[in-house]
């Protein structure tokens, strides 16, 4: 029989004002079991700690229960000071009186019934709690960065030079993603290529840092500390190894009608190409879907050209094997497609743009070189419109925008806005605007000197329609202040699109089974405490695959995601969840229903010689579970028709005291 | 003898009833009978037995023995026995009747069992006699007379007429109380009746089985026959044959916790599942075989040894119709008694 | 019928919940009946939201609205403007008791450049 | 009646004792009355001579006695599986619960089996019975001999017999079958097709029978458990009687929920009741479920297939939506 | 006499990851729902075996909901796809038996949904309720 104390918080008044903790203490004294019950103001404080210390000193006690908040927020705080106690950390439960209780009933006589009943429940199952002892694992110590982002450039940076190798797998021919494609940056209106570039060379010439570029992650096994990755280099048809970058091959190129991707299709590049001169790693790229030579097996001028030997166009698609301690995401983000906003006529006009194309249409490396050219006729536009929230904080239909604030689009419309103006001082700038959200050092000054400086015009309301008529625009739309529509003839209309997570990040989730949300954004482990960790552990986030972010969130946050790598990687060994499954082998029927069901593969079979009930021994085939690599969901202790499996802390005979105790 | 006109067959009944609960056989939706309480409307079977024995009514299969409330951590004790009321057992075929006196005597023996004692105490049996038997039927093997069954009243159902004779003095009261409905009457009907049915035992097939091999003193010839090994080597170990067996008398004392409570009950139990008096040590008959024989040796050995060679096999033949895979005491006789 | 019922009501026919509004304007942008009208859709929103309907239901702007649905497909909010024009449109034709067109009045409307089906439209959507 | 016969059983049976490819024959083994029929054991030919037969009562699945047997036994046992017992064989196999290695298996074909509780619902005092081409000839205690068709007394699950194809075989006699289009859930759509409180009048009349026996257990060849989770105290639905209607419900929810995927439907469960509950209904309704949730899967047709719930698809319906499915089609 | 207001017993089998996160949320934002539902919480929806649902029932619950991550969403990947069928074999096989569809419910409430989780309890509070008591899968034991 287990001597239990029962711990009742009031979290100030948060339990207290709706669940009269006295009563609670007072009635799970009855419980069987219990030998000793209290309440006091902060469990979880120093004070309340000790409390819980004493308790067990002077009582003799064998197991905890702790009436507060969610577990997920102090079980293993609890867990912890019963340790301290020289308890078993698994001899503690929780029952949930303030989230699931407190804060979600008014009434204090129905607040403080619920309360007890909880407390029975944890009452009824730490009766039937077995110490618990963690089993170990070796943690290797390589790192993985899924994505070679300004966020995965500085993670990968910031763990190597904490002296830990790391991958950096990259799934366009280069890394620098989206900063690479900027021109300027907010607020500072530094150029983006002269901050980024430097990172990337340090990256290139860092001897912890692989890069795989042109590159996908197919496979993840295991768990934190060992996983199992499978890389796959998909065949660029050039030896990186021989490419020196020179470019030959790509002048020689007779292919060059292809739409270059960097520069958001608004030129064209050839079948084997270098996305930009600063391309990390500098190495050509034949793209197979253009490459005559690959597809017809005629030209082959890139290989003749090519003073390095450097073109392989028998390259295969190339699997790689490595382990990881540690995984980061930094899959980052895309401009949604314009496709169903047929009121501004994006598909219609080559004028109506996004603010990426913008971006590339400004920028010095660009299609136009950096002059602000239409993309339709190459004129200098003189009147041009911005469009703020496109597809943006747009709950009524999802598959045409997102619910969410995309949150860097204010910002980057004013620095386009006012380089503009700066740039083309005739040139008339409307900006059109829901809100202007400027939060963030400088950011509301950078605003306000677009407007009062640089005299853009911003007016409070939605552009509704745009028709292309000859060679101009037709923007119809409300200025809600002056409470007019408006008609404006724009040369160049801006959208300013919504952003989302990039699509390979579904399928990386899966794989990883790290959790997301509704909109494909990865789920942080705690959305205040645990910001860059997944609920997966090992697994990581950093930069626009968690949320929208801007480039000094990107950098800080990758850099915290390091850190917690670093964290994980300075250890030797890990030390694992113990609430994993078992089996009793005397019961198992070697039938391998929970084999089939398990997703870790946690689960094999042996065959082991049993001495049977009517004396005989017998050779029976029975399940046994890696606990290092068993996680804990349970799937296979309802799949076992014999109940020889259970789960470890939420064993069927727990549940089972917990639902009797409930339906009392 | 009185007798009563089929036709006043549901007024005797409803007669009956208007005092006392009244069992009988009933038919069932699939065909086969049991023993469900009267109530108008009610049609009795012609079924030859019930699926169920009769035992039912005095050794239920489950029962609530006694009630414990906690509260905190107080613990009360219910007491929740209570004296039966007075039933009757309508329809009782001779070889049921007579599986009472096997219960009886492991029940009323010292330590009386209460509830058993209450219910046989106020229950008045009406045993029918038998006109036609089944295949299946070995009653006259252990001395049973079909046609002549004992209970508080024998009954003999001819095509037109209910006779009923009493054998004991509730069996005299019973009849008292349904004098009205009853008339004087000679046995010739009753007689012609026994002669004719007594002719049919003798040519059913199981009709020369003896019980010459088995009886108390026995357990050291029978123990180690290799019979056992062979005859129980397919045996599913299902409880089916001591749950349709009238005699089989073993159960077990179960406690169910109820959340505010525990309900102290005893249940069925059968000597051929493996978790069978399970005790500290573990269980005692470890094997299939072990249970097998155990079943048999009780009916045949260690109760006749223990009760002046009375057996506890009636003959009733609901083994034979109902296990799974027909492997049955008959069989079990025949092979160790020499096979014809 | 007080102001708020009012409301409740015209919110209740027309299914929609003003308060998802974020003031955006992109209806009014899109609106083409927008410069006949006295109240415009945005504003249409807002006043219903905050019960100030007398001013609406002696508008003109009532029968303004083509119910071409533009403002309904665009906004980004499903706040459906048209819906509640219409709600309120409804409020006002059942108040009055009256219809603003009755069958006499068609005549004087058709001609050849009129499409039958938009007297057809018109006439459902101005009586009751 | 059966096309296979007796003689040739034990001719094969006799062959592959004598000439030492099996060391045991389960077979059939003769009773009291002609239909009282036990599985047995046999070891030598005068054994297989004396109480070897074979006829329309032989309907017990042998599938199930491996598991024991060929634990124990050195060498081969020879098993005859008529076609639903091939197919628990093979579900058998799927879940490694014998060695294949020591099974020598004859499949034979087969023609339905007859149902005793039919019979002797016809007929009284079976004396014996004699089987024609035309029916059976019962020689009873009261009516003289009596003729009875074969379909009169068929068995409910060799009416609505699913396939005469045996799937798992060493060697087979006689000729093979095809797999059935048969009508076997015809039943459970008609009591899907019932009000709820019309169904749940139903199965009170039916479960309250019950009498916890275990045959239905006991009998079936997916139930193979070392340890029943109906007689481990630990398991928390441990019991040996039905004390309350619930848990009759329960054990039988339970059981069918445990062989769900895994029964191959062979009917043994309702055959062997002693009460008479067609408890084939519950597995049944499992089996149409998943094959119209989760696409066709006979349970048993391959070793080695993988059952409909220890799989999924990203598409499956939801627990919700499996209720307007019946909706849709009615 | 005033007739005691029907207050249904409603067990909520929550996955730790999610759904248990999610009824988290629901208090976080304070978003009432009522306290006859009582959260178990569980590592996974596919930890949730039959038996637990008729013990509740069997111990006087009246109505069982089951909570997860949405499909492609669980913590354990393939968990709650496991869960969907199990529990719509199961719920199909209560129906089957004639007990009431809505007393059992499975719900994909995500940690982000809150206002789902609390808005998902006061819907099958409500549903239940209407339903009132378990008579069909309840033992009467459980009730002296």
């Amino acid at each position: 029989m287990q001597r239990i104390g029962v711990f009742v918080c009031w979290c100030g008044s948060n339990i207290a004002g709706t669940v009269d903790v006295k009563a609670v203490a007072q009635a799970l004294k009855l419980e069987p079991g219990v030998v000793f019950s209290t309440d006091y103001q902060y469990m979880c404080s120093q004070a309340g700690q000790n409390m819980i210390i004493d308790a067990v000193k002077e009582h003799n006690l064998t197991g905890i229960v702790v009436c507060s908040c969610s577990p997920r927020m102090h079980e293993a705080t609890f867990r912890k000071t019963a340790a301290a106690a020289g308890l078993n950390p698994y001899m503690v439960e929780i029952a949930n009186i303030r989230e699931q209780c407190s804060w979600v009933h008014k009434e204090m006589p129905i607040g403080t019934e619920k309360a007890i009943i909880l407390g029975k429940a944890a009452v009824a199952k730490v009766n039937l709690n077995t110490p618990l002892t963690p089993g170990e694992s070796p943690v290797t110590k390589r790192a993985l960065v899924i994505g070679g982002g300004i966020a995965g450039i500085q993670t990968a940076l910031d763990i190597a030079d904490a002296g830990f190798p790391v991958d950096i797998v990259e799934t366009k021919p280069t890394i620098g993603g989206k900063m690479a494609q900027l021109d300027k940056t907010f607020p500072t209106l530094d150029c983006a290529a002269c901050i980024l570039t430097p990172k990337m060379v340090d990256v290139a010439q860092h001897d912890k840092i692989r890069i795989f570029s042109y590159s996908e992650v197919t496979e993840v096994k295991g768990f934190v500390g060992n996983f199992d990755v499978t890389i796959k280099k998909k065949a660029r048809f050039v030896d990186e190894t021989k490419c020196t970058g020179c470019g030959d091959c790509v002048d020689k190129c007779p292919m060059k009608k292809n739409p270059n991707e960097f520069n958001m299709g608004m030129d064209n590049r050839s079948a084997i190409y270098i996305p930009f001169a600063q391309a990390v790693p500098k190495v050509a790229t034949i793209d197979a879907g253009a490459c005559t030579m690959l597809k017809k097996g005629k030209c082959g001028l890139c290989s003749k050209v090519c003073g390095a030997g450097a073109i392989d166009y028998t390259q295969k698609d190339q699997f790689i094997e490595e382990k990881y301690g540690a995984i980061v995401v930094a899959t980052g983000f895309n401009p949604i497609s314009m496709d169903k906003f047929d009121e501004y006529a994006y598909s219609q006009s080559k004028d109506v743009i996004t603010s990426l194309e913008f971006e590339r249409l400004t920028n010095a490396a660009g299609p136009t070189q950096g002059k602000l050219l239409r993309p339709s006729d190459g004129k200098h536009p003189h009147k041009i419109v911005f469009v703020q929230c496109v597809g943006s904080r747009c709950a009524s239909c999802a598959e045409k925008g997102k619910e969410y604030c995309s949150k860097i689009c204010c910002m980057y419309t004013a620095k386009h806005a006012m380089l503009t103006r700066d740039k083309y001082p005739d040139t008339e700038v409307y900006v059109f605007y829901i809100d202007v959200r400027t939060p963030g050092k400088n950011f509301d000054e950078f605003y306000r000197r677009a407007v009062e400086e640089y005299g853009v015009n911003y007016i409070k309301g939605m552009v509704g329609k745009i028709t292309p008529e000859g060679d101009v625009l037709k923007v119809q739309a409300s200025d809600l202040i002056s409470n007019k529509q408006l008609h404006i003839d724009a040369d160049l209309v801006v959208l300013a699109a919504a952003i989302e997570p990039d699509k390979s990040a579904r399928p990386l989730a899966t794989m990883l089974t790290a959790s997301m949300d509704t909109n494909d954004f990865f789920t942080e482990a705690h959305p205040k405490l645990r910001p860059v960790e997944s609920p997966t552990a090992g697994v990581f986030l950093s930069g626009a695959c968690q949320g929208p972010k801007d480039i000094p969130e990107t950098v800080s946050q990758a850099g915290a995601a390091a850190s917690k790598v670093i964290g994980l990687l300075c250890k030797d060994k890990l030390t694992g969840n113990p609430c994993v499954a078992s089996s009793n082998e005397m019961m198992c029927n070697g039938c391998s229903s929970c084999e089939r069901v398990c997703p870790y593969g946690a689960i094999t079979y042996t065959d082991k010689e049993f001495r049977m009930p009517d004396r005989t021994t017998q050779v029976r085939r029975v399940a046994s579970v890696n606990p290092a690599v068993c996680q804990g969901c349970g799937c296979c202790t309802v799949a076992c028709p014999s109940g020889a499996m259970d789960l470890r802390g939420f064993a069927n005979n727990q549940i089972m005291a917990e639902v009797d105790a409930i339906c009392k | 003898m009185r007798k009563l006109s089929l036709d006043n067959l549901n007024k005797f009944f409803a007669a009956v009833a208007e005092s006392k609960t009244i069992y009988l056989p009933v038919d069932q939706k699939d065909g086969s009978a049991k023993y469900a309480k009267w109530a108008e409307g009610t049609e009795w079977s012609n079924a030859l037995n019930t699926v169920r024995s009769p035992k039912d009514l005095f050794f239920p299969q489950t029962e609530d023995l006694m009630e414990f409330k906690t509260e905190g951590k107080n613990i009360e004790i219910i007491d929740i026995r209570k004296e039966s009321e007075d039933f009757v057992i309508f329809g009782v075929r001779a070889c049921d009747v007579k599986s009472f006196e096997v219960l009886d005597r492991v029940f009323l023996s010292e330590p009386v069992d209460s509830f058993y004692a209450s219910r046989r105490e106020h229950a008045i049996i009406v045993a029918l006699a038998c006109t036609r038997p089944s295949e299946t039927c070995f009653c006259t093997t252990f001395g049973i007379d079909a046609t002549e069954p004992a209970g508080d009243v024998s009954a003999w159902k001819t095509d037109s007429a209910l006779y009923l004779k009493a054998n004991t003095e509730k069996g005299e009261a019973f009849l008292k109380s349904i004098e009205a409905l009853t008339e004087d009457a000679d046995t010739a009907e009753v007689d012609a009746q026994k002669t004719k049915t007594a002719e049919i035992m003798k040519k059913l097939p199981l009709a020369d089985l003896t019980t010459d091999a088995f009886g108390g003193g026995k357990t050291e010839e029978l123990w180690n026959n290799p019979v056992w090994d062979e005859m129980s080597q397919t045996c599913l170990g299902c409880g089916t044959c001591t749950f349709v067996c009238p005699t089989c008398q073993c159960y077990d004392i179960k406690d169910f916790n109820t959340g505010n409570g525990v309900i102290r009950y005893r249940c069925w139990d059968s000597c051929m599942y493996s978790e069978f008096t399970r005790m500290a040590h573990g269980n005692n008959r470890l094997s299939q075989k072990e249970r097998f024989r155990q079943r048999f040796m009780h009916k045949l050995v260690y109760y006749p040894e223990n009760n002046e060679g009375l057996f506890s096999c009636v003959g009733c033949g609901r083994c034979l119709a109902k296990c799974p895979i027909s492997m049955n005491i008959v069989k079990v006789m025949k092979k160790i008694g020499g096979d014809k | 019928m007080n102001k708020k019922n009012l409301r409740e009501e015209i919110v209740l026919r027309a299914g929609v919940n003003p308060k998802k509004c974020m003031k955006c304007g992109k209806c009014s942008g899109t609106c083409p009946a927008y410069d006949e009208m006295e109240y415009h859709p945005h504003q249409f929103v807002n006043m219903v939201d905050t019960g100030d309907i007398e001013p609406l239901l002696n508008s003109e702007s009532l029968y303004k609205c083509l119910t071409c649905f533009a403002c309904v497909e665009r906004c980004p909010r499903g706040v459906e403007p048209a819906k509640l024009i219409e709600a309120v449109r409804l409020s006002a034709i059942r108040k009055q008791g009256a219809n603003r067109m009755t069958p006499n009045d068609v005549p004087a409307f058709v001609d050849e450049d009129t499409p039958q089906q938009l007297l057809v439209s018109a006439f459902r959507k101005y009586t009751k | 009646m059966q096309k296979i016969t007796r003689d040739q059983l034990i001719t094969k049976a006799v062959e592959l004792l004598s000439n030492g490819t099996v060391s045991a024959v389960l077979g059939w083994k003769k009773g009291e009355f002609d239909y009282d029929i036990t599985p047995a054991v046999f070891t030598t030919e005068e054994e297989i001579n004396n109480g070897f037969v074979y006829n329309d009562f032989c309907g017990a699945n042998f599938s199930k006695y491996l598991v024991a047997k060929t634990k124990k036994l050195e060498g081969k046992i020879l098993v005859f599986l008529k076609p639903c017992d091939s197919y628990s064989f093979n579900q058998l196999l799927t879940e490694h619960r014998f060695d294949r290695e020591k099974v020598y298996a004859v499949g034979i074909g087969c023609e339905g089996m007859a149902d005793v509780v039919k019979l002797k619902n016809k007929v009284d005092g079976i004396v014996s019975i004699d089987y024609n081409d035309d029916g059976m000839y019962v020689d009873t205690l009261y009516d003289g001999t009596v003729k009875v068709d074969y379909a009169e007394v068929m068995a409910e699950r060799c009416i609505n017999c699913k396939s005469k194809k045996c799937v798992a075989y060493d060697e087979l006699l006689g000729e093979d079958g095809e797999v059935i289009d048969s009508a076997r859930f015809d039943e459970v759509a008609s009591l899907e097709a019932m009000t709820p409180d019309e169904r749940f009048a139903f199965w009170q009349g039916e479960l309250s029978r019950c009498i916890r026996c275990n045959a239905c257990r006991d009998a079936c060849p997916a139930c193979t458990c070392e340890k029943c989770v109906f007689d481990n105290p630990g398991s928390g639905v441990e019991n040996k009687a039905p004390v309350t209607s619930f848990e009759e419900q329960m054990f039988h929810i339970i059981r069918a929920f445990h062989v769900a995927g895994r029964c191959t439907d062979c009917g043994e469960c309702s055959r062997v009741c002693p009460q008479n509950i067609p408890l084939h209904l519950l597995n049944r309704k499992f089996i149409k479920d998943m094959n119209e949730c989760y696409g066709e899967y006979q349970a048993g047709a391959e070793v080695g297939s993988r059952a409909p719930l220890v799989d999924y698809t990203e598409g499956d319906l939801e627990p919700g939506e499996v209720f307007e499915r019946g909706e849709n089609d009615a | 006499m005033q007739m005691k207001e029907y207050k249904p017993l409603i067990v909520a089998f929550c996955c730790n990851w999610c759904s248990y996160a999610g009824a988290d949320l629901a208090g976080n934002n304070r978003l009432n729902y009522p306290a006859d539902v009582k959260i178990i919480r569980v590592p996974c929806s596919c930890r949730v075996n039959p038996m637990f649902i008729l013990r509740a029932f069997q111990r006087g619950a009246d109505g069982v909901i089951l909570c997860g991550c949405h499909p492609g969403d669980c913590h354990y990947t393939s968990g709650n796809y496991y869960t969907r069928r199990r529990m719509a074999m199961l719920f199909s096989m209560l129906d089957y038996l004639g007990i009431e569809r809505e007393r059992t419910r499975v719900e994909w409430v995500s940690a982000a949904e809150g206002a789902k989780f609390a808005a998902t309890m006061n819907d099958f509070v409500e549903k239940v309720t209407a339903l009132g008591e378990n008579k069909r899968l309840e033992d009467l034991r459980c009730k002296r």
